[in-house]
This record gives C-alpha cells, structure tokens and sequence, in this order.
C-alpha cells in the first residue's frame, strides 16, 4: 500500500511536466487534465486514508523509501517519504482543496489564453507542497518548501505583464529565501548534531543533546516558518501576493501553503519541547502576528489584502498554538484545516464577487450585492461566520481550543498570550463583519470602470459555485465533525503526543468570553459600516488606520533599510571593484609603463653617451671579475 | 726602476684615450684617441713580451699596428664620405639612432 | 601495450582544431560541421573513458607513461581519478552545445565597419582549448600540466580579443578597444599567476627531484621526502596563487568580467565554465595532494577570500548593467563557494566542490547562453534594453528562467546539491563560515530574479516587441542542459559514486577526519 | 733563466722613462684638450715617437722603427691631410651639449684608471725576464721566425685585411660621375655664353692673410664671393675685411688731410703722391 505514497506526488508532478512542456496543442485540454491529475491524487489520498483508518493508531505510519539521494561520505540524504496520521491530515486537505480550486480556476480562467501554464503552475504546486508533508527527512522537506516558493513565485507573477505583479512575485520569492535560509542552517545544525536529518533519528535523539543547540535548530526553524507562513518580521510579502490571480490567493496564501510553518514546527515538536526558550519565542511571534494581521485587515479596502490581513492572523493562532507544545499543536493543526475550508471558500467568494464587478477589488465600491449573487453571498456568509467563530461553526471549535490552550500554559505567560488572542478574536469579528458590510450589504456604490460602463453583478458559473458550495459545507462541519469526541485529537495523538494543560479559566468561562468579544466586534462594525453610509473614498482615518493601510509602515521599513541600504552598498561596491580593485592593477600597469618610458629617455641616440655606458660597464665588468677574485 | 711603470704609462694613456673619445666632437679627434688607446695597448704589450722575455707580445702588438693601419685607411675613408655628405665633422649629428 | 585512451580523447580535438583551420576559407559551412563532429567524437572518447574508468579501482587508471625529457625526469604522464573524468566529461559535454551556440558567431559581417573574422579560425581555437584543458585534467605530471595550463591562455586570447561581442553599446573602435583591453587583462592575470606558478614548479623539482604527482605524494606519504616548513608553504602559495587567478579568486577576479563580457557568449561559457574549471581542479589536486601541511595552515586565509568571494561577488551581480558582467560575477560568488568546500577540508565539502564543479558548469552554460541568444536577437547587453521578453517569446523566458533557478541553486536541480553539499561541509567544520555562506544564497536569489524581472516580465518594450523564439539549433542547445540539471538534481548518485572514492583519498593526503556528530561524539 | 731575470732595469732608461713618460702623458692630453683637430694631431705624433722610443727601449727594436715609420709617418700624416680637407682653422667648441656626458666620462675615466692600477698592482710582478735570450738571434729575426711560423695564418689573413681595406678606402672615396664629363668645347661655349668671359677676379689682395681666403672687392666695396676658392667656400673659412677696409680707407683720407693741410681731400693731386702714403698707411692699420 506504502508505494502509493510516491504516487501522491507523481501524478500532479507529471501533470506540471505535459502541461509545461507540451505545448499549444494542449490548450484546449490542458485544465481538465491538470484538474483531472489532482483529484487523482486526492483519490489516491483517500485511498491510503481509508487504509490508514483500517489499522490500529500505532502501525498507521507508513514508510516508502524511493533511492538514495545524495550519497556521501557521512552525509546520506535519501528520496523517502512518510505518511503518517499528520502527513494524511495535510496530503487530504491540500489534495481535496486542491482540487477545488483546480475545478474553480477552469470557470476563473477561462479568458486568459495562458491557462494551461496556469494549471501547469498549479500541479507543480501540488507536487511540492505534497513532497513537503510527505517528506520523511529535512533535507526533502526543504525541496518541496523551495518548490512550494516557486510555485508561488510563478503563480503571483502570472500575469507578468503587470510590473507590480511581477515585484510582488520576486518580493515574496525573496522575503521566503530568508525564511529558507533559517532552513538550511537548521538542517546543517541537524546535521553536525545529530549526523543526520531524517526525522526519526532527529526526533529521537533530541534528548541527547544540549538545550542550547536544540534552541538554536528551533530557532532556526522559526525563522523558516516565519517566512512561509508570513508571520512577523517576514510578514510583508503576503499583502503583495493577493497580485496573483484569486484561486491562486485561496490556495496557496490562504489554504495550503502559507501553513506550512505550522506544519514545519509541529512535525519538529519533539525539538521545540527540548527548548522551551525557542516555543516562547514561537508564541510571542504567533501572539504579534495575530493581532498585526487583524489590525491590517481592519484598515484595508481592497477585499483580498483584507483577507491576506486575516489569513496573517489566523496563521498567527496556529502559530501560537503551536508553540504552545503538546497542548496546543492538535488545535493549530485543527485551526489549520478549518481555516484551510473557510478562508479558501472566502477567497472563493472574494474571486467570484471580483468576476461580477469586472476585477473591482475595493470593497468601497461593492454594496448591496446579495441580491445579484445569491451563492456566493451564502457561501461567503458562512465562511464569515466559520471565521469569526459564531458558535457551531468550525472556526469556532478551533479557535475557543486555542484560546483555552493559550490561557491553559500557565503563568503569566498564559494570562498575555490567552488575553492577546482574546483580543484578536475580537478584531476578527469586527473586520470581517467589515468586509461583509461593505461587500454584501448597504446602498450599491459601484463606479464604472475603465470603459467608463457599470458593472453588472452577475452569479458565477457552475465550475466556480460548486467549490463554494464544497467549501462552505467544510468550512460549517468540519470543525464540528473533528471536535466530537475529539476525534481530531486521538486522530493525531500519535504523533503529536497531546496533553490537557491546567487552565486557570474552565472552558465555559473562555467560550463565555470569546462569545462576548465576539458581539462586541461585530456590533462595533455594524455601527460604524452597518447604518450609516459608507464614503466611496475612504476617509482620511486615524494615524493607526492611516499605518495600518501601509501594513503598519512594515514595507517603509524595509525600503529604507533593506532596498535603500542595499542599493548604495551595491554601488559602492561596485565603484570600488572598479577604481580599487581594479585600480590597483591597472595603476601597476601605468607606473611600469612610466618607468620604460624614462628609461627609454636613455636611448638618445649620441654614440658617445652609448660609449660612456659602454665604458662604464667595461669598468663594472673588470671590478666583478677584481672581486672574484678577491674572493 | 721596473718595467711594471710601462703598465703603469699604458693604463694611463689608455684612460686618457677612452676619456677623449668619451668628451669630444670631432670625428678625427674621436679617431686620434682611439689611435692613442691602440697605442697604449702596444706599449703594454711590449713591456709584457719584456716581462715574459718572449716575443709574442711583440707579435700581437705588431699585429695591432697592421690592424690600426687597415682601420685608420677605413675610418679615413668613411670620415671622407661623411664629410661631404654633411658638411660636419662632428659624431653628435650623426645621432639617428635616437627613437 | 593498451590503446593511449586518455592521449586520444585530448589529441582528438587538436587534430580537430588543426583540420578545421585547414579547411578553405570558402568553406565555411563545412568547417562548422567539422568542428562540430569532431567534438562529438571527442565526447564519444570522453564517454568510453567514463564507462572504462572503475570508481572503486585504483587512484589514477588509464595512465600512460612515457619518458619524455629525461634529463629533468619530466614525464608525459597520463591518468585520471573520478574529479578529473567527471571534468573531463563536462568538458566534452559541453562543447559540442558551446560549438552549436557560436555556430553564426564568427560570421563575415556585411558591414564594411568592422573586419572579416574567419569562421575556421574560431572553431579550430575553441577546438584547442577543449584539447588543451583535457589533456590538464589529465596530467599527473605537474610540469606537463604547467604547459598546458599555460598553453591554453594563447587560443583563449585569441577568441576573447579577435571574436568579441557583436552586442556592443559603444562604436566598433570602442568595441574593439575595450575587447582587446580585456584580451590583454585577461593574459596579463593568468601570465602573472602562471609565472609564479612557473617559479614553485621549478622549486618543486629542486626539493622532491622529479614532477610525478603520485611518487612526489608517495614520498611525502610514507615520510622519505620531507620538505622545510617554509619550503613547503612559498610552494603552495605559488602553486595557488595561479589557481587563485584562474579560478577565480577575490581580489584577483577583475579578469573575468571584462573577458566575459566582452567575448561571445559561447567563448564566455568556455571561459568560465571549462578553463576556469582548470583553477580549482589543480587547488583540488595539486595543493591539497602536494602541499597536505601548507594547505591546512594557509586555509583560515583561504576560507575568507572564499566567503568574500561568494558575498562580494553576489552584491556586484546586483549591481550590474549589463547581463553578462552580471553572469560573469555571479559566476565569481560560485567559484567563492567551490573553493569554501575545497578548502573546508571535509568529504561533504570537496565532494560538494567536484560536484559544483560540474554543476555550475552545466547551470552557468544554459543561463549564459540562453542569455547570448537573447542579446544576439536585441543587439544589447545592457539589462534595461529589455522587458516583457516572457510575452514575445515564453519558450526563451522559460529557459532563461530555469538556468536562472539553476544559478540560484533551487532545490530539484543539480546545483543545489552541491551547494548544499559545500555549505553542509564547511559549517561542519567552521559553523560561523557556513552560515555566512548562506547569505550567498539569498543574495544569489535576488540577482537572478531581478535580472528576470527587469528582462522578462513587465510591459512590452517595443524593440523586444519581433523577438521571434528559440529557434530549432538554439532549442537543441539548450534543451539537454536543462534535462541534464533536472536529472543531476533529482539523481545525483552517479555523479557522487564516481567522486566519493577520490574524495577520500584526497582527504587521506591531507590526514583530515570529518568532525564526528556531537551525539555520536556522546556515545 | 738564470742570469737573465733581473729586477730593475739601468738608470738610464729609469730617467728616460720619467722624463719622456711626462712628456707622452702631456701629449696625450693636449691630444684630448686642443680645441683645433690639427694640434691635437701633432700632440699624438709626438706621443706616438715618444712610444716608439719606449719600444727601442723595451727591445722591441723593430716595432720601434715600424712605430715611426708606419704612425708617425704615414697613419698620422693620412690624419693630417684629412683634417687639412676638412678645415685646419675648424676649431670646434668645447661646451658639452650631452647633458652630464662630461662628468660621466670624467667619472669613468678616474674610475678605469683606479681599476687598471689596481689590478696592475695586484699583478705583483716582482722579476722580469729581460729580452736578451729572445733577441739572441736579433729582434727581426725573431719576430720573423714566429711570424712565419708560428702566427703565419695570423700574417696571411692580416694580408688578406689590409687588402680589403683599400678596396674599401677606395669605394667608399671614389665618386660616381653623376653627369657626362664637358668637352672642351662646350667649355669654351659656355664661358662665352656665360657671365664672366675673362676669368673669374682674383681673391682679395691685401698683404695681409694668405689671401686666397679673403673676398675681393667690387667697386663699391662690397666683397664678391666669386672670387674666393670653392672648397673655402664650401667651408664657411671666407673672411670679410669689407669693413676694415673702408675704415682703413677713411682713417687714410683723414691722416692725409690733417699731413697735407689741404682743405678738402678729394682734390685729384690728393690721389697723385698717394701710393706711398698708402703703404705706410696699410702698414699702421695692419699693427
């Protein structure tokens, strides 16, 4: 059964591969072949699922080892793959989403004479990220992590013509080499420390090794999942991407693979659990990232960098769940997948509501829309209500268990972090009962468009209104589906190893809260987007607004310190390889050619100045030979 | 006395000779003192076949009086040539050897 | 006595070169086919070296010897061990695809401006050079590895200063002034180094007594030649200043840019992908084999040099005009990363610098000539000529794109093993270079996609706007590198069985041990 | 060599050798000092006899006499026909135009000089072997015999130089004719056709210089370079007393009329005793 699993890469890897490489004559089949290569894959998935879900918890890991990689002398890096109950988790959540959205871009796309490059980008995608959960060492991990990168560089520069694209495509590819960096000094650590990267070996032997090394892998480690997961200070890059193509935002900066730190740091718990310096450092990066991304999404007007707002914040939980240790990685996984359901059908529905309003993506022109589109307005709302935790819906299981965890570390530390998220699921209520406001509801304030015509809404067709549909079905069950009995927990409890804290507060008195921060959010958005009218032009808005429309002045930031101060260096640099460097060489060049000029001098052409040196070298000669034989 | 101070006498007028060709114009004056350095090689010669009580040296400076002879003919000669060519007798304006 | 193997596949190229300079001058076309069959025959040789030669057998097989000038016990030695055949079959590779690219470059221009330059002439001197490295990589004698070594700067100056760049910013007498300015950079550099070289060559024979790599190491080995601690260490910088120079070390890689920049694409491949290779495979070979103790106390040095060279290349890649300088510097910060792995003084880290070797030959060929077919279509080097190149023609983009991801050592393709491999061996053993080390790799990533960026993406430009697309030959070229890097990275194990063997005994001249794990260390 | 080594020579030759070596050392450097080429001429002469007397004296009687015969006689008196058909009166300056030419050469030459000394003064050669032995059979004989044996190849090929030397004094002498030597005919044409029919003037007449150097005088006073010989002409050596005699002229006319008391000199009697006065005239003028 095991050798399915390469199978799970194979088919959309081989679809990449026709796809890019066949040509124009694979225009006209191009998507659905793409499409068809993922659902294989998530057939394959469900395959092994169910066999999976056959065997008892302990022998449910499966192993597939393909050939050895990279054979050296004390370095063995082999092509392997596992699949174990949390690789599983994710191959079915990036497969089957995966699909959906394969299925959504055929309506989405269907105008751009590039979409078989367009499905081609997608497959490679799903090979990588799938290589990426189903990697059973670092090193193989690493490819699929630089693989998932490229895809996503390809992906939101698709429409390359656009410069902005194009430098939001290079910005995040660049912004997630530094992650990538922290990486491979992780795996290089690994690898002096342990003499290998595998993760059982790894994983096993952490507790031979001092603390101090652990927290610097895990710190390492952080920084890899800082940059993929856009979290604080690598942040930057996700507001940009929403450049790419919607389906795109949905799958990849939304469901899949900007929650790949998570899965980075839970799968090396055992690490992060040997260095309690590191989960501090990983919560305190989640804690600052939840509240970052909601305080953007609340000031943001154009729909998809709200989401990207949001999606920084959810990924903020995960993050914080997770490091929170034992407690917390089953609910960050869980969040993990809800989310993965809800935010890509709010994407969706983000996408579909753009295709209505010719490619209109200020919220400040939508309004009143739900009478034009009725299933995205369904399929939106519940992914609205899912995200802001409205009680039964799966956000809410995900995110109360969070909170609880964050309360239940203990100390101080758990009283901030608990309260912090507390704080964010507030934030979330408003700005997401924000972008409902201002999307579905109040007066129509549309502006026509470049050929100066109205947009007239329509509902999407049916290839991108059944993903919605799916989705929002997700994105309403699954948390409660996974939440009973707590299937999701013993689902993962072989590999996460979970453990009940000791929460200050029972889980009543936190849902209690939670559902109070809840209205008190949604009703400060009602009051301030909800009855009166909304200004077409956004208004001026306090100093935090005005900062947080600039992504808290983070890019500023990094122009001036970063973009500037490289420029210059590089200029320098350069004038200097030039006239130093350079100079130093040709100034020998000259000052010899000087010299044989003066010397030249001598050559006057008087027979008796050639006598005198003639005559003196006769004396010289005749003093040599005196001294050898004095000598 | 020794007969060395005939060395001593030669060295002298040989320098002297080699001065002179070092400091003057004049073709023919150039020549003269080149004469003189031949010369002084004779005497050296001389004193040497004395020394040695043979007469090879005497042979050799024999031979160099042949030779003078056969280049004074010829430095003459081309003297001559120069002269009318140029009107001047002076070595530096015979000077295209310059670059 | 067996077929000379080893003597044939160098001697096949220079019969190669000396018949297609014969050929008449009317008949051009004939002298590209020519040129171009005998480097595939050569590449036939090459192959059958690579399948004869038995990674698990002895150190050097196929040797030849042959006494040659007796009187100073110089030899004509012949024999490789896995680094050399790897190289050498790099060479072959690539040359047929370098000869394909060039295949118009040495034209007759119309235009009555700039001079006739015979197309025979060209080929044949490439041809040469590809005989003159091969025999190089072949020589365990070091003084005939010198004059090859030497020998092989004549055609290159001739192909840098008489074949230079038909792209050109500047007016022909501009052009040619600047080509020969970098054709005489360019000998100046590697006469210098080669002097020097010339020098310990000449002192090596005065201490050990003969130029025989494998009896020198033997000596040094088993104790019966020992040289002064002085003696041992003005050989070694003499030998690797030459290799500094050639390779191309900071500060002395100002040579590069310029003969890069200013040749054809083609003649910039053979430069830095072929001849280049020379530098580290001697540092590999003769440094570490010769000189063990010298090495190891001269490394902390070395390895700073190298780690400039990787970062300081890297910034001025970024700073670049012009897309070959650009190349030309990015392939500066990779040689940085060759010689931190060579000098790493660990099997991952010279295993990683062999496969480097030949990974960024592969990388920097594709990158450069693609990037050459882009500047031969506009008839400019300078980057901000260009834009939105993808929409006119993707295929070009495409592969422009893959050599750049190439260059940037991405995962899946060959070069990120290697790199991988050389930051891995280099932390190992000096955690601080190897994590500096891997800025390079950020750095490496922003150079290259800029340089997509500013090319490729954005609007039109007009002059790009009738760029046709790869044509057939160019596709023929490029498509094999492309295939080659993909396959190198996904399975590299080949490549690495071939070099692990030599890797070991190198580590074993210079009585290194890889630093153990810490937790195996525990146990 | 018994009875032959000896290690002074008689007192008679040790004053010759200081007296006449003075004299051959001075003559040497008037040699290089004289600023007109014949003077140094004659200062290598005399040099070059004095040598020959050191020769006699050294036992090299042969070569004494050839010394004379052939320098002396005949190479320094070629010498002096060449500076006599480049100009005897050509002196030519003795600023140094070469900058530091003069200190090197002087450099040069002490330092040569210190050198030869030293290393004659290492020689160290306490006894010599006189001559006697050698000359036993008479100088010429000896040198004969070894000539002719000996260095007979030497003798033949110096032959053989000498030879080739002439031939090459003579070419590079002899000029090519460039145009067909003139008839007498045409000659004669020509000088009736030409400007002067009667024969070029005569140089300038003044008992003073040999003349032929000096210009003669038109009427007017001028000097007219016709009258002065080719070669002078071609040298530069012609000299214009113009000036001088119109001076002399003037002075005469003045001392005649303050002698004679005669009003004004231009009367025709004034011309009539006036050869005489104009001898005596000439005479002070040409103190």
């Amino acid at each position: 059964m095991e050798n399915l699993i390469a199978l799970l890469v194979a088919a959309p890897l081989l679809g990449a591969a026709v796809l890019l490489c066949g040509g124009r004559r694979l225009d006209r089949v191009g998507h659905w072949l793409g499409t068809l290569l993922s659902a294989a894959s998530f057939v394959i998935g469900l395959a092994l699922f169910t066999d999976m879900l056959g065997k008892g918890a302990e022998e449910r890991s499966l192993h597939q080892h393909l050939f050895s990689w990279i054979p050296v002398e004390g370095f063995k890096a082999d092509v392997a793959f596992q699949l174990d109950q949390l690789s599983m988790t994710f191959v079915l959540l990036i497969s089957g989403v995966g699909t959906l959205i394969h299925l959504y871009s055929i309506g989405y796309m269907e105008h751009d004479e590039r979409r078989r490059r367009f499905f081609g980008y997608l497959n490679l995608f799903l090979a990588a990220m799938l290589l990426l959960v189903l990697a059973d060492n670092y090193l193989l991990l690493y490819v699929g992590w630089e693989g998932v990168g490229l895809a996503s560089y390809l992906l939101i520069g698709f429409w390359q013509h656009k410069p902005s694209a194009a430098t939001a495509a290079k910005k995040a590819f660049l912004v997630n080499r530094v992650g990538d960096m922290g990486l491979s000094i992780a795996i290089m650590l690994m690898f002096t420390t342990f003499g290998t990267f595998a993760f059982g070996p790894v994983l096993e032997a952490t507790g031979e090794t001092s603390e101090g090394k652990l927290t610097a892998i895990g710190l390492m480690l952080l920084l890899a999942a800082c940059g993929k997961s856009a979290q604080v200070p690598l942040q930057s890059w996700l507001g940009d991407a929403m450049e790419g193509p919607t389906p795109v935002s949905a799958l990849i900066h939304a469901a899949t693979m900007v929650t790949a730190g998570v899965y980075l740091i839970v799968r090396s718990g055992a690490i992060f659990n040997g260095a309690p310096d590191a989960q501090l450092a990983v919560t305190v990066v989640g804690a600052v990232t939840l509240l970052f991304g909601a305080i953007v999404g609340c000031a943001k007007d154009d729909i998809k960098k709200a989401l990207a707002g949001s999606t920084m914040s959810q990924i903020g939980y995960m993050i914080l769940a997770a490091g929170l240790g034992p407690i917390g990685y089953v609910f960050a996984i869980m969040h993990l997948v809800t989310h993965g359901f809800f935010k890509a059908g709010l994407f969706l529905g983000a996408g579909s509501v753009m295709h209505g309003m010719n490619d209109e993506v200020d919220m400040r022109k939508y309004g009143g829309l739900r009478k034009y589109m009725p299933v995205t307005f369904v399929t939106f709302g519940l992914g609205y209500l899912a995200i802001i935790g409205f009680p039964g819906l799966s956000g809410f299981f995900s995110k109360d268990k969070i909170i609880e965890a964050a309360f239940a570390k203990g100390g101080t530390e758990g009283w901030i972090l608990g309260s912090v998220a507390l704080l964010g699921a507030a934030i979330t209520a408003y700005y997401m009962t924000r972008v409902m406001l201002l999307t579905f509801f109040g007066e129509k304030r549309w502006q026509p468009d470049a050929q100066g015509e109205l947009p007239h809404p329509h509902e999407s067709p049916k290839s991108m209104t059944i993903p919605m549909i799916l989705l929002a079905v997700g994105s309403v069950f699954a948390g409660g589906f996974f939440s009973i009995g707590d299937r999701f927990m013993h689902w993962l409890e072989p590999v996460t190893h979970h453990d009940h804290g000791d929460s200050p507060l029972s889980a009543a008195t936190v849902t209690g809260a939670t559902m109070v921060v809840l209205v008190i959010g949604v009703s400060l958005a009602w009051v301030q987007y909800g009855r009166r009218p909304v200004p077409v032009v956004a208004p001026r808005g306090s100093l935090l607004t005005r900062a947080a429309r600039r992504d808290l002045l983070q890019d500023d930031f990094n122009h001036v310190v970063l973009v500037r101060g490289g420029e210059h260096l590089t200029r320098s640099l350069v004038y200097v390889d030039h006239t130093l460097v350079d100079g130093v060489v040709n100034g020998t060049a000259a000052s010899v050619g000087g010299l044989s000029g003066r010397l030249r001098k001598l050559q006057n052409g008087y027979a008796r100045s050639y006598a005198v040196s003639m005559f003196g070298g006769a004396a010289v000669l005749i003093v040599a030979t005196l001294l050898m034989r004095a000598v | 006395m020794n007969p060395v101070n005939y060395l001593y006498l030669a060295a002298l007028l040989f320098t002297i000779g080699a001065t002179g060709v070092l400091i003057r114009r004049n073709v023919i004056v150039v020549f003269m003192c080149i004469e003189l350095m031949l010369n002084a090689c004779n005497l050296a010669f001389v004193a040497f076949s004395r020394l040695h009580g043979n007469l090879d040296g005497q042979i050799i400076a024999f031979f160099t009086m042949v030779v003078a002879a056969a280049e004074v003919v010829v430095g003459l000669a081309i003297i001559v040539s120069l002269f009318r060519s140029r009107h001047s007798a002076s070595v530096d304006d015979a000077s295209l050897m310059k670059l | 006595m067996s077929f000379p193997l080893l003597t044939a596949t160098a001697a096949l190229p220079a019969v190669g070169a000396i018949a297609t300079a014969a050929v008449p001058a009317a008949r051009r076309t004939a002298a590209k086919w020519l040129a171009l069959l005998f480097s595939l025959a050569t590449l036939a040789l090459a192959i059958t070296v690579l399948i004869r030669f038995d990674p698990d057998g002895d150190r050097y097989q196929l040797t030849e010897s042959h006494a040659w000038i007796a009187d100073f016990g110089v030899r004509y030695e012949l024999g490789v061990d896995g680094i050399a055949v790897s190289l050498i079959a790099l060479t072959a590779l690539l040359l047929p695809f370098i000869i394909l690219a060039g295949w118009h470059d040495a034209d007759p221009l119309e235009t009555k401006s700039s001079r006739w330059r015979p197309t025979q002439g060209f080929f044949a001197l490439i041809l040469a050079v590809e005989a003159m490295v091969i025999i190089s990589f072949q020589a365990t004698d070091v003084f005939l590895f010198y004059i090859f070594f030497e020998a092989m700067l004549i055609p290159m100056y001739f192909l840098i200063g008489g074949f230079g760049d038909r792209a050109h910013a500047g007016s022909d007498e501009k052009a040619s002034a600047q080509r020969s300015y970098a054709a005489v950079k360019f000998l100046l550099y590697n006469l210098v180094g080669g002097l020097i070289m010339l020098a310990a060559v000449i002192g090596l024979y005065v201490v050990a007594g003969n130029f025989s790599i494998q009896e020198i190491a033997e000596a040094r080995a088993n104790g019966s030649l020992d040289m002064a601690t002085n003696t041992e260490r003005l050989l070694f910088l003499g030998f690797f200043f030459a290799f500094a120079v050639k390779a191309p070390l900071w500060p002395l890689h100002t040579w590069l840019p310029n003969a890069m920049g200013e040749s054809t694409a083609p003649v910039a491949v053979l430069i830095t992908a072929v001849v280049d290779k020379v530098g580290t495979f001697a540092m590999l070979r003769f440094c570490l084999q010769l000189f063990p103790e010298a090495s190891k106390w001269a490394t902390p040095v070395i390895l700073v040099l190298a780690l400039i060279s990787i970062i300081y290349g890297a910034l001025l890649a970024v700073g670049q005009r012009d897309i070959k300088r650009l190349v030309a510097y990015a392939s500066i910060s990779h040689f940085g990363f060759i010689v931190l792995g060579i000098f790493a003084m660990t099997s991952q880290g010279q295993s990683g610098a062999t496969l480097y070797m030949v990974n960024h030959g592969l990388s920097t060929a594709a990158l450069m000539l693609v990037a050459g077919f882009l500047i031969s279509r506009r008839g400019s080097r300078l980057i901000a000529d260009y834009g939105g190149v993808q929409k006119v023609a993707p295929v070009l983009a495409g592969t422009f794109l893959i050599g750049g991801l190439a260059t940037l050592s991405l995962p899946g393709l060959a070069p990120f093993v290697s790199e991988f491999l050389v930051l891995v061996g280099a932390f190992a053993r000096y955690p601080v270079v190897g994590i500096i080390a891997t800025l390079g790799i950020v750095l490496a990533a922003l150079y290259t996609l800029v340089l997509y960026q500013r090319t490729m993406t954005g609007p039109v430009k007009p002059e790009v706007s009738t760029m046709p697309d790869l044509r057939v030959r160019e596709l023929v070229v490029v498509a094999p590198l492309i295939a080659l890097l993909i396959s190198l990275g996904v399975y590299p194990k080949p490549l690495t069985d071939l070099v692990n063997p030599a890797v070991e005994h190198t580590m074993s001249d210079v009585q290194k041990k890889d630093p153990k794990p810490e937790v195996e260390a525990a146990k | 060599m018994t009875g032959l080594a000896a290690y002074t020579t008689s007192t008679g030759e040790a004053f010759q050798f200081w007296v006449l070596g003075t004299v051959a050392v001075i003559g040497a450097l008037c040699t290089i000092l004289m600023r007109k080429a014949v003077h140094s001429a004659l200062c290598l002469a005399g040099t070059m006899i004095i040598l020959a007397v050191f020769y006699l004296a050294n036992g090299a009687y042969f070569l004494g006499i050839v010394q004379i015969v052939v320098y002396t006689g005949a190479i320094m008196m070629l010498f002096l026909f060449v500076v006599m058909l480049v100009g005897v009166t050509a002196a030519d300056s003795l600023t140094e135009t070469i900058k530091g030419q003069r200190w090197l050469a002087a450099l040069c030459g002490f330092g040569f000089a210190i050198l030869l000394f030293a290393g004659i003064g290492n020689a160290s050669v306490k006894d010599f072997n006189g001559l006697a032995k050698a000359n036993e059979g008479g100088n010429v004989e000896g040198l004969a015999s070894l000539i002719f044996t000996k260095y007979v190849f030497a003798f033949e090929i110096t032959g053989a130089l000498l030879i080739t030397a002439t031939v090459g004094a003579m070419v590079l002498t002899h000029r090519e004719r460039t145009e067909r030597a003139k008839t007498q005919r045409e000659r004669s044409e020509e000088r009736v056709r030409g400007k002067h029919l009667p024969p070029l003037p005569a140089p300038g007449v003044y008992a003073r210089h040999n003349a032929v150097d000096i210009a003669g005088l038109l009427p007017d006073g001028t000097p007219s370079e016709l009258t002065v010989n080719k070669t002078l002409r071609e040298r530069g050596q012609i000299r214009d007393v113009s000036t001088e005699a119109l001076n002399d002229l003037r002075a005469l006319e003045q001392r005649a009329a303050d002698r004679l008391e005669r009003p004004d000199p231009h009367r025709k009697g004034g011309g009539r005793n006036g050869d005489g006065d104009r001898a005596e005239e000439t005479e002070e003028a040409s103190k």
